[in-house]
């Protein structure tokens, strides 16, 4: 199996996926000539032409306008946000057609498309470029998040998203896009949209996580597995929503501790959901009150700063001594 | 090449060809073969007892707030009727007389306008988009309808309507330049009814017309007398033709009026006086239309009201069928229906929680 | 005292901050011979001119940007969106410039406006006229979320945000605007920003919910004390972000359960964020799981259905009663 | 009145003044003082300096990512040499030379560039917007800005500046569409240097000048070469004072190039040869101007090589002084400044967690 950087399963994912059915279109600012600003849709207006693979106008609300049209035509258009920090030009588009066009025609349109875009900090890059604001889409009914957390997940989980029949807001954490290669198969594989998984298994205490918070996350189970020999679960979300909760309601119940992990702002960000998911599902089996380690109210700060104020693998650790030394 | 003028010819033109008293313009009128002209007619006369129909309905708290289209009839029939059954319909939220023509079912229209998503309900084979309430946004979708159509070779051509208010927002703008910048095959047809609710036009733009707003994005753009039925189509005609041989989009400005409320939730007298709108139910669009056909020798005094009584008939027919059909709809539980193709774990646990929750109030309420 | 509907008292606060203040501004579609759609800038331009009560083109980005150049220049001005579910076309300029150009300036502008939009279900609406999303703007760092209650709290904090130093979103309940009348003083008065109240004091168990819910949410807490003798203590929360969690905490540490009321789909939603604040603050003081009685993970359905999707007094009632029954 | 022509008259015009060999045409030739003649030249040679240091700059890690501007300089300076300083500047990202030629640091510009938010820090005073990256969301702004001053009486005007990719954006139509209904004094200065990154100005739009998107809003649209810097600062001076005495807005078109990358993370041989950007090279601004003033006799080689070294010391002395300056810059605790005018408790609980976890990361490095 080749080694890939997650820019090379993204693309390999396009490729395939593209190779298969000609109803598979990519869209977007510099996605053409350029191969995108982070080289995903490299080549691929090579492989197959203009018509396929559209560099279009700086706009990115019709964009994702055009995006739904062609959806609805029963094409499966992928496009990309050059930054999530540019997705709220086109949110009217999201949240007014394609989470509902599919609800308000009573089934028929259909919006299978996918809209990529790069998300979070770590890549020392400028203003608006470092957001992590999935909690917009998680809230948002009729849309799926899915937020891949490595090359080889992010692979099956992107044709996943592109065969799916409903509108996926699918975020790369552009830390990952060349953090690490991993081995993935040149054979097409998918991933459930949905279904978070178990990345660690662990009994003293579960950490939640997703996409680039991951990696930190697994380090820091790691760390305490070494250092205290306190074994943690960590439990990979991979689809943010809709949210499917019974794996981690699981192992709470196993663990009675909890930590959630996110980049994204605390106040109603994703950690509070998952909160209040294990209170409903959880709360009889908790020692301690769950821990939150995410970014801060704030935003976030040019790229001297960032590095502070982000989750941390020993903010983590800590954050895991403070829930196992409580209750 | 100092002080150079460099874009010395920008065509904007403005077409007429029945005038107010319904006079046409020979070398200008448009074959359109008489039963062809008659349907329209038909038409023009039930979108307008329709919408009489419904704003009554409103007011006797039947259906709930809708808008009007009366005074608009022209512009929108003369449109729809330059495109195929095949072709794509993409509408705002007052093109009644469009839908209509495309074979929307009254009984629909009355159902959605009571608030239930049943209302939505279209055929599989429809080619028209659902009614789109936030302006202008509908626009880049036909876009993406027309880029498809063009990316499957075939010859389908796409019309969307908007308003004059809509050429102020950004998704007009952005849509109308990717349309231009592609050159898909999109018929930009904006009812320019003079009003966005309150907001006059002279307030809506400085430009003396809309259409020189293709002059921006280097399409074709042509001003109609928009309650002028064989203007309109005329000019839908030719930018069909055009959309359909690969030529690329048109914009279409159809001036007419909004008679009538904005909605049956506006008053009109906060902002505008009964002169003007007087001024312009002088220019009727369906009168004039009739003072044509009449003088064609088409249609005449019997024909007339054999055909409005047909069209009472046809309406009642509706109104009753809606309501009788509204009895059995309305289950809460379908609000949970067509969110996603397969209904996920929380929506599902969700519902049964709904319907744990409407099962309770039935027992609370049974005790009372 | 006057007893004025929440329109009257907004239009009051309205024109008498203009009187005040001549850096005060209305603008906004229909917002001037319109008097808006809902008539809460009624007789303003007559009062106080066109130049100062803007009727602006069909734009809502335009609106808001103005607005920012408009408080970054030193007025003050007040933009009304026409409904919340159109506040998406605007999100880019809420979230990259309203949110942050005192941070990016270092201080040297401010952007001290208001954005004015009426919300949530209730009155028998066309599509997207019935939305609660008030987490979009919750989670953005940088703004202020208001959301008030009624008619005498509404004018004082419509007058606090027009004050506020910084970029202050105000939803109005529009379910409220003529559901009841109140007693609102011709002085002016104002409500700090960022402070709940406690609405109905109790012992049993902490209903919290904000705007159009506290209503529902009194009458059940009043239909508990007179059925079963339950004291219900109800905070409302008045400004959902920044979040101050601290009488919230109060209040269930002294209670042990909690019920949170929104209309806002349960997912991601205000409520979760409440359930985290809890958990952090008074874990220890938990009897039972706190419940959340919320709208659904669907679009608002068309008005025929509203009011089965809408929390309801005996739902909230239920929810109570599962409460105190539990734990 | 049928198909008339409606809106004969669109006048959009290109200027030029500096033909590409540096001679000017004696008619057009603005009346501009040899000081500032001499200080426009000046900031000219600044920023191409500059922009080459911060390139050096990148490429040794020294700074972050950055959009050089060389081949914008006359674009940038003629323009913003038209205003004054009680007027408004709002930039977008790629208008170095503009902003130097309003008063901001080199080392400012270097701090920002290397991610520490202490580079926004302006003067109480300042009347220029700090950089705005949301393409084109910055140019509502300037409306409100316009609106503002004229609101107060003032006699400030707002220029704005913004790339033709711009355009495309729904922002740009607003924003146009607004300052034309409003009339305000804003001066719309598009730099049209033929990319969007990698997107070429005809995969842009499809009109054959971005003057003539004006026409769309009723507002006077002027083409210019943008590397002559005679021609924006004569275009400029007639759109300033035109704002100025209430005449409204103006769009001006800058018809330059974008020399080297988009920014230091980008590399244009992906999509453009080498070729295009050569031609582009030899119309140098820089050199235009300088043949003109040389021709002028104002300038000579003498008086060009003290200039060379006198901003050479300039800038090695900013980079020097930011650098150290820096050394004392940086701590975490100041992100949570300027987000709110007080500090809401849940910021203060949060700023308190981070020192705690700062301190505790501190703790944990000197046990290692
Ligand atoms: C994005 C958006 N903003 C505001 C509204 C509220 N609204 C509904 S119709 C309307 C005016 C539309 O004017 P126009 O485009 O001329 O169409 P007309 O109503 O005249 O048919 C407004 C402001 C809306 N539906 N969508
Ligand atoms: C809204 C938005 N979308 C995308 C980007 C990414 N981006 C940065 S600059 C740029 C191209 C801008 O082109 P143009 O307006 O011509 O300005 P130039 O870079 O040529 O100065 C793009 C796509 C952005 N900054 N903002
Ligand atoms: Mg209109
Ligand atoms: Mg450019």
């Amino acid at each position: 199996m080749n080694k890939l950087t997650m820019v090379q399963a993204l693309n390999l994912a396009l490729r395939q996926e593209m190779e298969a059915d000609d109803s598979v279109i990519v869209l977007g600012e510099d996605v053409g000539m350029d191969g995108g600003v982070f080289r995903v849709t490299d080549d691929l207006i090579h492989r197959f032409g203009a018509s396929r693979v559209v560099d279009t106008p700086l706009a990115e609300s019709a964009i994702v306008g055009m995006a739904i049209g062609m959806a609805a035509y029963g094409l499966r258009p992928v496009c990309e946000i050059q930054f999530s920090g540019f997705a709220y030009h086109n949110f009217h588009q999201l949240e007014n057609h394609a989470a509902r066009l599919r609800w308000r025609s009573r089934g028929r349109y259909p919006v299978p498309m996918v809209l990529r875009a790069p998300y979070g900090a770590g890549v020392r890059a400028l203003e608006h470029h470092s957001e992590s604001r999935e909690v917009y889409w998680a809230h948002t009914p009729g849309l799926k998040t899915v937020i891949p957390s490595g090359p080889r997940n992010a692979r099956a989980l992107l044709v996943s998203a592109i065969r799916d029949p409903d509108p996926v807001v699918f975020y790369e954490g552009k830390a990952l896009y060349r953090a690490f290669r991993e081995a993935v198969p040149e054979a097409v594989e998918t991933l459930p949209i949905g279904q978070p998984q178990i990345a660690r298994e662990g009994s003293d205490v579960t950490l939640i996580a997703y996409g680039a918070m991951v990696r930190p996350t697994l380090a820091a189970a790691e760390a305490l597995d070494v250092q205290e020999g306190v074994k943690a679960e960590v439990i990979d979300l991979l689809t943010l929503s809709p949210l499917d909760d019974r794996l981690l309601v699981e192992s709470v119940r196993k663990t009675g501790r909890a930590v959630v992990v996110h980049e994204a702002p605390q106040s109603f960000g994703p950690g509070a959901e998952i909160v209040a998911r294990l209170m409903e599902g959880a709360f009889f089996y908790l020692e301690a009150p769950i821990e939150r380690v995410t970014g801060f109210d704030i935003v976030v700060p040019l790229f001297s700063r960032e590095k502070s104020y982000l989750p941390s693998v020993p903010r983590i650790v800590r954050a895991v001594r403070r829930t196992l030394d409580q209750g | 090449m100092p002080h150079e003028k460099i874009v010395p010819d920008v065509s904007i033109t403005s077409l007429a060809i029945l005038d107010a008293e319904g006079k046409v313009d020979k070398d200008l009128e448009p074959d359109i073969d008489i039963q062809t002209l008659l349907k329209l007619y038909r038409f023009m006369v039930l979108a307008r007892r329709f919408d009489e129909r419904l704003v009554a309905l409103q007011r006797q708290g039947r259906i709930g707030t809708f808008p009007p289209i009366t005074g608009q009839e022209a512009a929108q029939l003369g449109a729809v009727a330059a495109i195929r059954p095949t072709d794509w319909l993409v509408p705002s939220f007052r093109e009644t007389a469009a839908e209509l023509w495309r074979g929307r079912g009254l009984d629909n229209i009355i159902i959605a306008n009571n608030g239930l998503n049943e209302g939505g309900i279209m055929p599989d084979h429809s080619r028209d988009f659902p009614v789109s309430i936030p302006v202008a946004s509908q626009i880049p979708h036909a876009v993406g309808l027309a880029w498809a159509a063009r990316y499957r070779q075939s010859d389908e051509v796409v019309m969307v309507f908007f308003g004059d208010g809509a050429t102020s927002e950004g998704d007009f703008h952005e849509a109308m330049n990717f349309a231009a910048v592609f050159q898909v095959p999109v018929i930009f047809v904006c009812q320019n009814n003079q009003w966005a609710i309150s907001i006059p036009l002279s307030r809506q733009t400085r430009s003396e017309t809309l259409a020189q707003k293709a002059v921006a994005y280097g399409m074709p753009g042509i001003q109609v007398d928009g309650n002028d039925i064989l203007a309109v189509y005329a000019a839908a005609e030719e930018a069909v033709a055009r959309a359909r041989s690969g030529g690329g989009p048109t914009f279409i400005e159809c001036v007419t009026y909004r008679v009538l409320m904005h909605t049956t939730a506006d008053d009109p007298k906060r902002y505008r006086s009964d002169e003007a709108v007087d001024a312009w139910r002088r220019k009727d669009p369906l009168i004039r239309f009739e003072t044509y056909l009449r003088a064609k020798g088409v249609l005449d005094e019997a024909k007339i009201a054999g055909l409005q009584s047909e069209i009472e008939g046809e309406i009642k027919a509706a109104v009753d069928h809606a309501e009788a059909r509204m009895k059995t709809m309305g289950d809460p539980m379908e609000m949970f229906d067509h969110q996603y193709a397969a209904m996920p774990p929380t929506l599902r646990r969700q519902k049964a929680i709904l319907e744990r929750e409407l099962a309770a109030d039935g027992r609370e309420v049974e005790h009372e």
